[in-house]
Order: structure tokens, then sequence, then C-alpha cells
């Protein structure tokens, strides 16, 4: 049997870590292929329903990624977008929904090897956990088959 | 509850207000929201142990809307509520005349919104032993079965939206579940639709609820929402110091941060 | 039903070293929606844009997807490739396949499988794009500096120059700001007012700009290119068309005992009073609370030596609506006073002062002529302590930034002192000699080497006075950390620069952030540096962070050019990647319930409250609207938004559900 | 057919049920579960609880889910390739314990989904479904069954109907084929006896009204006041349909994953301001006094005019789920003495 | 009124009329203060030098004990005492691991519900707002109120008064009608634990404040913490020697001060147990004055 491939879906903000990623590129370092990158204009764009869409789309793990604090380009996103992330992580905490597999960072347009070890790391760590069945099993149980 | 009707009596007398509103006995030995126009049905008005209803929640509705001036019989939950949905813009303090009455049921006469905010803040808070001892209960439970629980616990669910019709923060002309270019949430009342349904409505009135336990009493199948929004509540109380009902100028814990917000779950 | 045409970029072998293009764009052409698919080798060359332009013509395609590098790098180039095939340029996603794939990958299946997941990403979004029109937004060719110091001199004068209206407004009876303070400037030394004054008589004389003095700004509304801003010019009580200046009226007031401001207190002026003499405009103004006729009902002095007849003791403030099209902010800086550091006896002791006080003391128009004497007793100091960083880089006490020019004006006072009391002796107690710039490193070794000015490494930890002397106590670092006591004559205290007063209610009206001091945030610290977050509004100088001249006069030219660039056209085209809150047609009008919760997250300011109306004039909702000349496109709202009210072009809520969908249920 | 009378103890119906479930018969039955009593999957009769006058929800869904699966669907590049749901593999079901009021909604709805247009999956499940219901000893204060033409001991939609007469013994009417069929499967289990008199051994309850005499009003009331007085405390949310026995509105969703995607058939309400909306945002039943109107109008004039039927059994379900009080009973008496 | 009390070693030993004389004023305006039981030594001086878990572990211990006993306000007379009970308190609730460590080493969960006062803090709460009902004589004596290094600092923690120039000493001396002179050494270091091991540094120290007050024309100098009240009386003989001019300003606890305003008899106060003699007489009968005192605000940024 080949080994568990884990998807990942990563929203992340057009200014920091899209150009990030783009940087990880120009220079060339090597990540897991798990990734697909979905560009946000800022953190703050990005709705916490995306979340449970990507784990109910089928992904195992989720990278929530955008501006260092004090470098969002739209001033205050991320930080609005840290606050949500909390009482969003608190309420799947709460709710048996599996934050191990959500990943949320910084990286910055200038951190191109953060942005492979973000993913590396995160691949690496759901691959340990496995496929995501239960959210899968729920969200697909009355649709599929 | 004498003086509650006197006061109630006095303001559609001298044409203070259009409307009432408040309670009366119902069927099958319930209470009842009603509405009082004239002096003379103020008679059947009541007060009682009873009266918990949160009837802030028809301050939306037409028949409230259209008059042009109103008065409430208003427990601490009711206070909260128009406060709150002061802060968020859904009434003028100038239209509506609020009947203060305490958690023991003591009548405290009319409140403009400042006296309500000093009021709200005297008032104990609604959490029950009950409810306190079930979020122990399942916090201390496992990842696993925490999902099982609230998969199971959301199960009956029937998508009646009860609990949405009767709480006052649900007062959004279109609800998120009614969008449907995209379908952000499953209409269909099966495990998943539920599951995101609940998840949604909980994020939604983090930070904005005031912990009335309506939805929870309004669930035709004993579903325990208010657990979720308690739970909440007490996060973003503890997290950023920010309490939803204690002021008519107030913005929400999710419309706001601070920069010393919490980031060690950040990579 | 859409027709989107699919592009793989090869890039050379960039990408398709190690992506299988031809077959990416097989299984591309499958996708459902797609009407053509093709490879090719550089899709961004002439020939590769024409093989877009003449593929959206054959194939009558609806939307294009090139599938090739970041879109930082081409997207601009492929949406002009896509207006030109006569499709909305709006209708183009790039697949990042180089950058995100090709390059942090290596060859196999794995590669391009998510190669096909990105490219198929973007077939679903470009389906949903919606075709846009860039924002056009009228520009009112007028600039309003907000201040008159040095900064809003140069802002003013250069934007008059490129040929615009200025509208100036200066908080005090007259321009110049702290620099008319300034005894001489580092590391020159040359006369700081025989280099303003000139410049200030230009802003007045300069028939492009109107100038509005003893004035303030009561509101801003609007965005950028079409502000509307009321000024409140606060009353005088002279009339400023009859006045000439002669001075009679300051002469003959009998009330002249008034702490003077402009000399920081260590002088006196009359009730009604000129700044000082080179003031522009030189029109007096009657101090309301300490006039003798304000106050009693009785003098009018004044107004019987008026030639002219201009005093108007009935003036009253007047409000002056004007429209603008951009605001330079030059609102300067103010100096923090040390009685938050009662070891330093500032305000205790008279002769400790601070270092604006000693640039009164050290110029010659000011209360000694120039003459250094203390102020207790006019007596020379023959032993002078200054002590920098007086509340600078304090996070304990003080404010924890730098306050940048004080190093290089103690040594200039120590200069200065030195060629005045020439057996003087200057100490100056310092944590690091900040003397990068322009000959400014020199300087400071002169004062040590020519004028023996004695630099003190460590920080002062009391002062006090004891038979007549102000003992300074403090640490000499250099010295094994000693305690180093000198029995001073004076001290002057180079405490920190701080926020003028004002500045957070200013930038509240404005709509501008500031940071935690109070100082004004530029928008981008490296890229932006002159810009706000709120487009149109510039800010230069002191009002950012403390600054010295040049830097001030730098970034005033600096805001004259955005300015002026900002003016070079009649229209304003923006980008239409903004957010929208529903709008529909009677009765629902919008799904919005106008809570207005998404009104705080705005970093710009740009919802607003618009009121819908029945026929007959009665209010029937409150909806949010946004601005579309303030948007900036950050998103932050659609996702606050509860009942999706408001989504953002570019980014839509289907576009990004459809994009989610599509990665992962392949 | 006509009804045959027979007796059946306890221990019989105990065997009787555990024949159901042993022969791959899906048994559904009131039981109780944390204060709540509603129909569920049971295996034996200790399952059951026989004492709940009602449970909170009716047995409608037995045949009309509050959610189902209709048919599913897979996009191709340039087709969708449609599968029907495969309705003759539907279980056999036993509605077991329910009140004569359920069994009597079972026709209202069969009305609907199976009359002129039939509906082939309701069709499938309600032929597979046999009702087994309990006569009603005790009623409450929602209870108005006698004013709707039904009755505690009612045989209508049943297809074999208990009354309980011992501490250990029910009379037993066989009214349909399809309860013949299962008296024919267990004679052992049933005892003869002649025709009883049920009255004793049923609950008393007045009759408030008559549901000629609403239909009748209902001619001239359509833009009465009374509707704008009687909704005004609705709250609009649907928990009235829902618990309805009766009601029978429905919403059509598909849900896509990528290319497959099916479509599902959900409960839906009268009462929601969606119900009606139009694209335009035009709202034919704006107000939530139209919607309630819209509601006894469908039940009391509609449905009798095009489906010669009533739309209401007198469970007083709906007034029960009300979380302010809205008491269909009362609002009817209310609008037979105008 | 019930507050919390922890003596420490100083008060039941070399500083006894420190306990005395806040016993004293505190029974006179009717506060009972209750000692924390089986309290131990708070480690004061040598354990944040030798063993960091230690250091917190042993104020930390009292601190739960207190709580157990049902205290909600602690009074903390001795400066030293004061400085490592309020630092541990800060440090414990700013560091979570490190709270359940000491949790652990203490087998006590300290929750961190109590206020600890100082002796100035407790009189600023308690004290100040009952003087002008009970004083009796006016303190009319030209005095100099030196806080020390401890009482105040560091400001990040206390959020109580001036760092630099504290007024709270001279607020009250001046209440009590005595002339709070304006002195240079308010603050400055008197040697405290050197006092035994290294007294050439404390005459050093000491003899500077000694001196300054004296040259100032002050009758008393006013302190508030047992160390610099032993360095300031008990070194006297060394300070002289330093200064190379024999003084005899006494050194009185605030306390003390308080107590003979409120009419106290000296010798409950521990007045005779000084090695500079207290030689303090002719104190007039009160008369109420208004003063123009205008309390610091704690004016530190954070």
């Amino acid at each position: 049997m080949s080994e568990f491939e884990p998807k990942i879906v990563a929203f992340v903000c057009n200014w920091c870590t899209y150009a990030g990623a783009d940087l990880t590129g120009t220079s060339r370092i090597k990540y897991a292929t798990n990734v697909r990158i979905v560009r946000f204009p800022c953190t703050g764009r990005i709705d916490y329903m995306l979340l449970t869409k990507a784990f109910a789309s089928g992904a195992d793990g989720i990278i929530v990624s955008g501006c260092h604090p004090n470098d969002c380009h739209y001033t205050s996103g991320n930080f609005h977008a840290r606050r949500r992330w909390m009482v969003f992580k608190k309420l799947c905490d709460f709710m048996g929904i599996d934050t191990r597999r959500i990943v949320f960072s910084w990286v910055s347009a200038a951190e191109g090897v953060k942005w492979a070890d973000i993913v590396n790391t995160t691949v690496e760590e759901v691959r340990k956990l496995g496929p995501y069945e239960s959210y899968h099993k729920l969200s697909t149980q009355d649709i599929l088959a | 509850m004498e003086d509650i009707k006197k006061l109630a009596r006095e303001l559609l007398a001298d044409n203070k207000v259009q409307l009432v509103l408040g309670f009366e006995n119902g069927t099958a030995n319930r209470v009842r929201p009603a509405f009082f126009t004239t002096p003379e049905a103020v008679d059947k008005l009541i007060y009682n142990e009873f009266c918990i209803q949160n009837i802030a929640l028809y301050l939306k509705k037409d028949i409230c809307q259209h008059a042009a001036s109103l008065a409430i019989t208003a427990n601490p939950n009711v206070v909260r509520s128009i406060l709150q949905l002061a802060a968020e813009n859904q009434i003028k303090e100038e239209k509506i005349k609020i009947i203060g009455i305490t958690h023991e049921g003591k009548c405290v006469g009319l409140l403009d919104f400042k006296a309500a905010e000093e009021f709200s803040k005297t008032q104990p808070k609604g959490l029950k032993d009950e409810d306190k001892a079930l979020i122990e209960k399942i916090q201390a439970m496992s990842l696993e079965e925490k999902f099982d629980y609230w998969v199971e616990a959301f199960s009956p669910c029937i998508k009646c939206y009860a609990c949405r019709a009767s709480c006052p923060m649900c007062y959004c002309g279109k609800c998120n579940v009614e969008s449907n270019n995209p379908q952000w949430i499953p209409v269909a009342p099966h495990k998943y639709g539920n599951m995101e349904w609940h998840m949604m409505r909980a994020m939604h009135l983090a930070g904005r609820c005031i912990n009335c336990g309506e939805c929870n009493r309004s669930c035709p199948v004993d579903i325990p929402l208010n657990i979720l929004s308690y739970m909440l509540s007490d996060f973003v109380l503890e997290e950023f110091e920010s309490e939803a009902g204690l002021s008519a100028v107030f913005t929400p814990a999710l419309s706001s941060y601070t920069m010393v917000d919490k980031e060690n779950f950040i990579k | 039903m859409a027709r989107i045409g699919v592009f793989i970029c090869h890039c050379g072998e960039n990408i398709s070293a190690t992506v299988d293009c031809p077959k990416v764009s097989e299984v591309a052409a499958k996708f459902p929606g797609v009407a053509f698919s093709t490879d090719y080798k550089y899709m961004c060359s002439d020939p590769g844009q024409s093989l877009v332009v003449n593929a959206i013509k054959e194939h009558k395609l609806t939307g294009i997807v090139v599938s090739a590098c970041s879109p930082r790098m081409h997207e601009p180039t492929f949406r002009r490739a896509c207006a030109e095939g006569g499709l909305n340029p709006y209708q183009c996603e790039m697949a990042n396949i180089r950058e995100h794939c090709s390059w942090v990958h290596e060859k196999g299946d794995k590669t391009d499988q998510k190669a096909i997941d990105i490219v198929r990403m973007m077939v679903e979004k470009v389906k949903r794009n919606n075709a846009l029109l860039p924002i056009k937004v009228p520009v009112t060719k007028t600039a309003l500096v907000i201040g008159g110091g040095v900064a809003g001199i140069q802002a003013a004068l250069d934007i008059a120059n490129a040929g615009h209206k200025v509208i100036m407004v200066e908080r005090d009876p007259s321009i110049g700001g702290h620099m008319s303070q300034l005894s001489e400037t580092f590391p020159t030394l040359d006369c700081s007012q025989c280099i303003l004054t000139p410049r200030m008589v230009e802003v007045a004389q300069n028939p492009n700009i109107k100038l509005y003095t003893y004035a303030e700004i009561e509101s801003v509304e609007g965005f950028v290119g079409n502000f509307n801003v009321k000024i409140r010019k606060k009353a005088k009580s002279v009339d400023e068309t009859l006045c000439n200046g002669c001075g009679m009226c300051t002469t003959k007031c009998p009330n002249k005992k008034n702490p003077n401001e402009f000399e920081l207190g260590m002088g006196n002026r009359p009730a009604i009073y000129v700044p000082f003499p080179q003031a522009v405009p030189n029109i007096p103004v009657i101090d309301k609370t300490q006039c003798t006729y304000y106050k009693n009902g009785k003098c009018k002095i004044c107004e019987k030596v008026c030639q002219p007849k201009a005093i108007r003791f009935d003036q009253e403030d007047e409000i002056i609506e004007v429209a603008v099209g951009a605001i330079a902010l030059c609102t300067g800086f103010d100096i923090k006073k040390t009685d938050f550091f009662p070891e330093y006896g500032y305000g205790k002791y008279k002769d400790i002062i601070d270092g604006l006080q000693f640039e009164r003391l050290a110029s010659a128009s000011g209360p000694t002529s120039g003459e250094i004497r203390r102020p207790s007793d006019g007596q020379v100091p023959k032993k002078i302590v200054f002590v920098a960083c007086a509340g600078s880089r304090d996070p304990a006490k003080g404010i924890e930034y730098c306050s940048k020019i004080c190093c290089m004006y103690t040594a200039k006072h120590a200069i200065l002192y030195k060629h005045k009391v020439h057996d003087g002796q200057a100490y100056i107690f310092y944590m690091d000699i900040r003397a990068a710039g322009k000959n400014y490193d020199e300087f400071t070794r002169r004062a040590i080497e020519e004028d023996q000015a004695q630099y003190i490494r460590g920080r002062v930890s009391r002062i006090y006075e004891r038979d007549g002397k102000l003992i300074v106590v403090g640490a000499d670092t250099l010295m094994n950390a000693q305690t180093v006591e000198i029995e001073a004559d004076m001290v002057v205290l180079a405490t920190a620069g701080v926020a003028n007063k004002g500045a957070e209610e200013l930038a509240q009206k404005l709509h501008v952030s500031y940071d935690q001091h109070k100082f004004f945030s530029e928008a981008h610290p490296k890229l932006k540096p002159v810009e706000t977050n709120t487009a149109g509004i510039y800010l230069a100088g002191a009002c950012q962070s403390p600054k010295d001249i040049p830097e001030s006069v730098a970034a005033a030219s600096g805001v004259a050019g955005k300015i002026a660039c900002l003016f070079a056209n009649s229209e304003l085209t923006r980008e239409p990647l903004i957010a929208m809150v529903d709008r529909q047609a009677p009765p629902m009008y919008s799904s919005c319930t106008g809570c207005f919760l998404c009104q705080p997250v705005c970093p710009y300011n740009a919802i607003e409250r618009e009121e819908v109306k029945d026929r007959n004039g009665n209010l029937v909702r409150e909806l949010a609207f946004i601005n579309p000349g303030l948007c900036q496109g950050c998103g932050t709202c659609v996702a606050v938004c509860k009942s999706k009210s408001i989504d953002i072009e570019g980014y839509t809520n289907l576009q990004m559900y459809a994009e989610v969908d599509a990665l992962l249920n392949s | 057919m006509e009804i045959i009378n027979k007796l059946i103890d306890k221990s019989a119906l105990a065997t009787l049920i555990e024949r159901f479930t042993k022969s791959g018969k899906e048994v559904f039955a009131p039981v109780k579960s944390k204060g709540i009593s509603e129909f569920a999957r049971v295996e034996t009769i200790q399952d059951i609880d026989f004492e709940t006058i009602a449970t909170k929800q009716s047995a409608k869904s037995l045949v009309f889910p509050k959610v189902e699966k209709i048919l599913s669907y897979e996009k191709t590049f340039d087709d969708v390739i449609v599968n029907n749901v495969d309705y003759t593999q539907f279980p056999e079901v036993i509605a077991f314990g329910n009140r004569p009021c359920d069994a009597a909604g079972f026709i209202p709805l069969d009305a609907i989904f199976a009359g002129e247009l039939v509906d082939e999956i309701f069709k499938a499940r309600l032929e597979k479904l046999t009702v087994i219901s309990i006569s009603c000893k005790k009623a409450d204060d929602y209870c108005f069954c006698t004013s709707v033409n039904g009755g505690p001991g009612n045989t209508t939609g049943s297809d074999i109907l208990l009354t309980e007469t011992t501490a250990d013994e029910y009379f037993v009417e066989i009214v349909t084929e399809k309860g013949k069929a299962i008296l024919d499967a267990n004679t052992d289990l049933f005892k003869d006896t002649a025709a009883i008199d049920k009255t004793p051994f049923l609950a008393k309850l007045e009759q408030q009204f008559t549901q000629e005499v609403i239909n009748e009003k209902l001619n001239g009331i359509f833009e009465s006041d009374i509707w704008d007085k009687q909704a005004m405390r609705c709250v609009g949310c649907g928990a009235c349909a829902f618990v309805c026995p009766a009601c029978g509105c429905f919403d059509i969703q598909d849900e896509t994953k990528g290319k497959n995607g099916v479509r599902h058939r959900c409960w839906d309400s009268c009462g929601f301001k969606i119900f009606t909306l139009h694209t335009s945002g035009h709202n034919p039943r704006e107000k939530q006094a139209q919607r309630w109107r819209q509601r006894i109008y469908h039940k009391f004039s509609y449905q009798p005019e095009q489906q010669k039927l009533f739309g209401c059994v007198g469970c007083g379900r709906c007034s029960r789920a009300c979380p302010s009080d809205m008491n269909i009973a009362e609002h009817l008496k209310e609008i037979a003495v105008l | 009124m019930k507050l919390g009390f922890y003596p420490g070693c100083s008060l039941e030993g070399a500083s006894r009329e420190y306990n005395e004389s806040v016993m004293a004023i505190a029974e006179k305006i009717g506060i009972e203060l209750v000692s924390i039981p089986d309290w131990n030594c708070c480690g004061a001086t040598a354990a944040h030098n030798l063993n960091k878990e230690l250091s917190l572990s042993l104020p930390a211990r009292n601190l739960a004990l207190a709580e157990e006993a049902g205290l909600t306000e602690l009074v903390v007379p001795c400066a030293a005492c004061y400085s490592r009970f309020t630092m541990v308190q800060h440090e414990l609730m700013h560091d979570e691991p490190l709270h359940k460590r000491v949790n652990e080493i203490i087998g006590k969960e300290y929750k961190g519900n109590l206020r600890i006062l100082n002796v100035i803090q407790f009189i600023d709460e308690y004290v100040i707002d009952k003087l002008d009902e009970n004083v009796k004589f006016e303190f009319n004596k030209k005095v100099a109120c030196y806080y020390g290094c401890l009482l105040v600092r560091p400001n990040k923690v206390l959020k109580f008064d001036r760092t630099e120039d504290p007024q709270t000493m001279d607020i009250v001396m001046k209440k009590l009608g005595a002339d709070a002179i304006d002195w240079a050494y308010k603050t400055e270091c008197c040697g405290a634990g050197f006092s035994v091991s290294f007294t050439e540094a404390v005459a050093r120290l000491s003899g500077n404040i000694v001196e300054d007050a004296v040259h100032r024309g002050a009758e008393a100098i006013i302190v508030a913490c047992p160390m610099c009240h032993s360095n300031l009386d008990m070194r006297r003989k060394e300070i002289d020697k330093f200064n190379g001019k024999k003084s005899d300003i006494p050194v009185i606890y605030i306390t003390q001060a308080i107590g003979v305003a409120l009419g106290i008899d000296h010798k409950k106060l521990g007045l005779q147990r000084h090695f500079v003699p207290v030689n303090l007489k002719d104190f007039k009968p009160f008369v109420k004055k208004e003063i123009d005192v205008e309390k610091p605000q704690n004016m530190e940024v954070e």
C-alpha cells in the first residue's frame, strides 16, 4: 500500500504569504507537492466557513497564512483575522473539529524558506494524523455513495 | 406586577407609546408574549417567574417596526438584548421605553439607555449550573468524543430554525443559510448540514450573544445550543474583555482587535 | 455557457522541465466549460500573446486561464492580451504553475497532478469572473496643506510652483513653526530665521497659495480627489484686510506682562501681539484670555491708536468650506516636558531648561539677545550640563523611541555655548551619539575636539539644588560606571520629541491612522513613506516621527511630487477590485441589515451609512455603502458580514467557494 | 373491508414485535430518551414508550423523512448522468404504538403525494408501511382531534388499532387488508372476541368546534384583520409545520461535491419568509400574518376543496412545539365563532 | 475590619518597635491585623541570589497560606519582604508553567487573588482618612521622608506612587503638621544588606543620606523599612565617622510618627528602643489645616 498523501489547502494573503511562496519558487527551494494554494487579498478576507468547506471537500489539513502583525498591506486585516481564528479555533476545539490539522502562520514575502518549512512540517504532521475521516464521512455520507 | 401595569397604562393613556410589549396568560397554563395598545387592555398584562421568553425578539418584527414608539416589559435578558440591538444599529433609543424588571421580578421603572446599562451590569448572568456542568463535561472529552457528541446532539435537528427565529440577535433579513450562490450551508437537515449550520450560527453570535438561552428553550428537539454561545461568550470575555449586552455603544469582539491579542497558536 | 481558454506556458524550460505541459493541456481540455486548451514555449512573448488573442476571437472564448508564472509577474500582460482579444481584461486569471509548482517540485506525476489541480481551480474561478470597469474618480486640483512649519511651507511652495492651487492652514498666528524659534541649524550653523523667513514671505506672496493663519481644521469629509474641508478661522479681533502691520497697537497695549509662547515663557508680550518680528502674516492677534477689554470691558486703547481702524472686538470665529483633491499633513511635533521625571527637577528649579528654551537663549532675537544667561538671576553659567535622552529611549518612564534630533542639537548647543562663553565648560550626558548623516559626525567631533564639550557616556539619576548649585548626579559607564557629580550653573534637558497637541483628534477627523505615540502612520514604512492609509492624504515632517530640517523638507517635496502626480490627470483611475454591498430593487433594497459591524473593521473608513428613503422622504432603511473612492479591496468586511451582503470583486464568495470545491473534488 | 375484532394480551404483543424484527421488518415506535418521546427503531416491546400522549414529532417521517435523497447525478464534460433512487428496495416498516391522530395524518399526506400526481418514492414507502396504532387513554390541553372528525379511538389511517381494555389485554381492530395479513401470519397470538364498546377505555375529549364550520367561515374572512391579530406573536419558525403529521411541504436541494451530487427533498414550511420569496424580491406572502393565514386556509379550505379532506388531525403538536404559544385550537375556536 | 499581616523576621527581632507601632496605630483606628498562620521566612536578601525556585517558593507558600486563611489583603511592613512578595506574585501570574511548578513545590495552590500592601499603601488606603478625627498632637517638626530603594520599586509591578520622587509619606507627614522637606536622597540606597558584611559601604551611603537631611535642617528622618532604619540608626557611629561630624538626628518609622500624633504612649511605640535617642518634644495640640498637597499620579509608563 502506498503511503498516505495528505491533501493540504493553503489559504494565503496576496501580499505576504503568496509572495513568500513565490520567493520559495524563485529560490528553487523544494517542498512537498501536497499543498494547493488559494489566493486571497488579505487574511482578513478569509471566511472561516471556507475552512470547514475545505475539510468537507476532502482536505486533510489546512494552512492559513498571512502577513506578520503590523505588516498587513491593509494595516489591520491580519489583526481581525487573528481574532477570528482565535474564536473559531476555540469553537472547533469545543466541537471536536481537529485543529491540529489547521496551521495558522505568518509568512512574509521574504520568508521563502519558512514557507517551504511550514508546508513540509504540516504535510508530515497531517500524514501522521492520517486522513481526516470523521469529517469527510460526515460531509459525504448523505451526498456521495 | 401592579406597578408594571400602572406604568404600562399610564404610558398608553398619556400617548407616550403606541404599544406595550409584555406577557399575558396563554393556553395550557403557559404565559405568552402579548401586545397592548390601549390602557384597558393592560388589565391582561402579567409578569411572573414564567415570563422568561426573550421578547426583545419582537422589536425587529413588523408590529414593533411599525409602531412609532413602544414600551417593553424587560427583564435583564431583554434589557441586554435591547442594548446589544442598539449597539448594532437595530433600535433607536427615542423609540423605546424600557420597563425594567430585575431578575427577581421587581419593577425598577423606566430605564433610559444609560440607566439600562447600569441596570444590566448589576443583574446576574444567565448561565445555569447544568449548562456549566455540560460545558465542563464536553471540555473533558477527547477530540473524537466531542465530535461524536455534537454530531449526535445535532442529528435530531429538523432545521425548523426556531433557534434563529426566537433569537433577538438573529435579525438578518437574509440568513447565511439562505445564501445559495454559493450555498454556504447545506439546507438539508442531515448530519453535515446540521453541523455546519450550528457552527456558523455559533460563530455569528460569538461576542454578540447575550446568553438568554432562548435558542435552547425554543428548540422543539431540545438541542443544547445555548452552551455553544455560553462557551464562546466566556472565551470572548476572558480573552478580549468584551461582553455583549452591557452597553448601547459597543463594538463586538469580532469587529475589533487589539495589538496584543494572543497568537501563541500561530506559527 | 462558459467557454474558457487554457494556455499552458512552458516558460522555456522553467516549467516544462518538471511539468508535463502537453499533458496538462490535454487534461484541461476535458474540464467542463473549457473550449480551447493549448501549450506554448513562451506565452508572454509576442507570438504567445497573439496566440491568446487569436484563440479568444476564434473560439469565442468567455474567459482565459494563463497557466504560467505568478500573477505578480505577468497578470497585467495577459489582462492586456485579454482585452486585445475583445474580452473584458478581468476575464483573465493566472494559474501559477511556475513559482508554486515547477520550481518547487521534482518532475513526476504528483507535480503534474498539482499543475492540473491549479489549472482546474483557476478555470472554475474564471468562469465566475465578472466583467469590470476601472473606477474613475474626478479630481479637484487644489491641495490643502495643514501646518505652516518648514515642511508645510516646502510642500505648499512646490505644489504651487507646479501650477496648482494650495490652501494652507496654520494653527498659530504666524507660519514658521518650530524652525523659526531655532537659533542656528546643524551641521552648518547657518541662522535658522535667515534661511526660513524668505520662504515664509514667498508663501504669502505666491498667487497660488491661500493662507489661513490662526485657523484649524473643523472637519474633513469625502475621499481622494474630492475632499470637503471645513476650516475654523479663529477670531483675531483684527480685520486682516485693513491692518497694515504698523505695530502701533502692540506698542501701546498697556497689558504687556503676558508669558510669550514664542519665547517659551522666558519673555513677555502684550495682549495684542505679533508672535515674532518676522511673522507672516504681520498681523496682530488679540489674546482674549489676557486682554483687559475682554476681561473687564474697559481699555480699547488698541482701537484708539489703530489708524486703519482694523480692530474688531466683536469678530467671531468663521467657518470656511473648501473643496480640495489632496491633503498634506505637516503638523509637526512638540516636546515632552520632563515633569514626569521628578528627579530631574524640571519646573522645580528655574535654571533647568529644555532644548527649545536654550535655542531662544542662543538666538540673537531671543529674550537675552543671544547671550547665554540663566533664567534665575541672569548670570552667565560657567558650567553647563546637557542631558541627552531626557525621556527618549526610556521605555520605563519616558518614551521608547529615539527622538533623533537631540544628539545633533545638543552638540550644536555645546558649540554655541562655547562660542558665546569662552571660559565656560559644557558637559553632555549621553547614551550613544547618533550622528548619522551628511557632515553630522564631523559636527559632533567638532563639539568634542574644537569646543571641548565633555561627553560623559551615562545617564543622569538625579539633579538637585544645593547651596545655589545644581548637582547633577550620573554615572560614567566608560569609567567603570563610577558615579559622577557635577556642580552646574545651568542644566539643559534634551527632552523627547512627541506628537503635537491635538494630533490624535486631527487624525480622527481625517481618518488617518496613527501609532501608539500619536504620530501619524505612513502607509508603508519603506515604499510608501509619505502616503497615509487614506488615499489622497499625505504626510511630511515631524508629524510622522521626529525629523530634522533636511528630512522634513525632503519629505515635503516628496508629498508635493505625489500630489502633482495625482493632479496630472483630471480623473483618477483605480483598480475595480473593491468590495460592494448588495443592492436590490425595492422592497428588498438589500440583504444588508444595517448592523454596521463592518464599519469598525475597515482600515480606510470606506464604509458609510446610506439612508434609503421612500418617495415621501421617510427613512426606510439604513444600509452600508462602500465608497469606491476609498475602498482598497482588503475584503475584511466581506468575511465579517454575517448575512453575506458584502462581496469583493476579484475574490467573490462564488469564486473562492468554487476554487475550494474544484481543488479537492476532482 | 369490514373490521375484524380480536384480543391480544401483552406477552403476545411482545412476541408479535419480536416476530416483526426477526422477519426483517423495521419497527418504529415511541421511545423515550432524555425525557423526550420520539419515534425510533425498536427491537423489543421493552423499548417502547406507551405512556406519552404524543411524541414531539409525528410519525410522518416514516413516509416523508426530514431529508431524503431522490436522485443522484454525475457531471461529465458535456453531459449529466442521472441515477434515480431505487425505491423498490425500501424495507417493510411497521409503525407501532402511534396514536390514532398520527395514523390519520397519513391520509392527507397520501392525498398530497399520491393524488393527481404520484410521487413514486412516497408511494413506495407508504405501501411498505403498516400502521398499528394504540387508542388514547389520556388527552392533554392541546389535543383537539374530536373537533376535526377524529377521536381517541378513531381507526382512520390505521391498519390495526389497539385499545387497552385491561392491564394485560388489548382490544384489536383489524381495519385493512395489510392488517389482516398480519393477523393471518400470526393467528396464534390473537384471540377471538365480539365487538367491544371502546368508549370507557378512551380519553374524554370535548368537541370545541367542527372543521366544517371553520371551512364555511373561511369563505368570507380572507381579508379579515384576525390574521394579523392571531399571528402577532408568531416568531416565524417552522416548528409547527415540521412536527405536523399532515404538513407535506418540501424543498428541493441539490448538493454537489465536484462532479457528483444528489438531489435532496427536505421539509419546508409555509411559515418561512423565503418560502414564497421571488427572485425579483417580491414576496406574495410578505407578512407573517399572510403565512399564518395560508397555513389555516391550506388545511381547512384548499385541501377540502381540492382533495376533499382536511389537513389537520387535531394532535396539537404544533401548539406544543410553538415557542410563543400559538395554539391552533384556540385560534380555530376564535374563527368558528366569528 | 480585618487585614492579613506578615511580620517577617525583622519585625520579630531587630525592628520590634516597627511591629509595635504598626500594631498600635492599627488598634487605635480599629483595624485587626491577622498574622498568617505558620508563616515562614520570605527568603529576602539571600534566596534570589542562590536558587530561583526557592526564592519563589518561600514567599509563595506564605501567600498560599494567607489565601487558605481566607485573607484577601495582606499588610507586609518590611520593605524587603514586601518586595519579594509582590515580585513573586507578579512573576507567577505572568508565567503559567512556573506558577504550576511553584504550586507543586509548595504543595499548595496559590491562586493569586491576594492584594499585597506595604505600610505606606496601608496608611494611604486605611489610615490617612482616619487621621483628622483621631490625631491629638501636631508633629510640628521639619522631617526628611526617606523611602529607600524597595518601597516603590519596580513601578511596573507595584503601580504605586512615583518611583523617583515618591510623595505618600510626605503627604502623611504634612497632614500630621510636619514640614516635609524637599531633599536629594529620598530614594538613594542606604547600603541595605551590607549592614553587617560591608559596613564601610553602609557608612558612605547612609552617611550621605544623614548628611543631606541634617544639612537641610531636618529634625528627624522618617522611614518605612527595617533595613533603612537599622542602617541609619544602628550604624550612626560609622556614619558620623565617615561624615567627620557628630549627628543626633533621630530615625523614626512612619508608624511611630503617626503613633506620636495619635497620642499613643511613646513606650508603646518603641521609641525608646532606638540607638539614636529620640528626644522629640513640644508637640502642639493638633489643629486641622488645609494643606496644599496634590496626590502624585502614577505617571510612569508601563
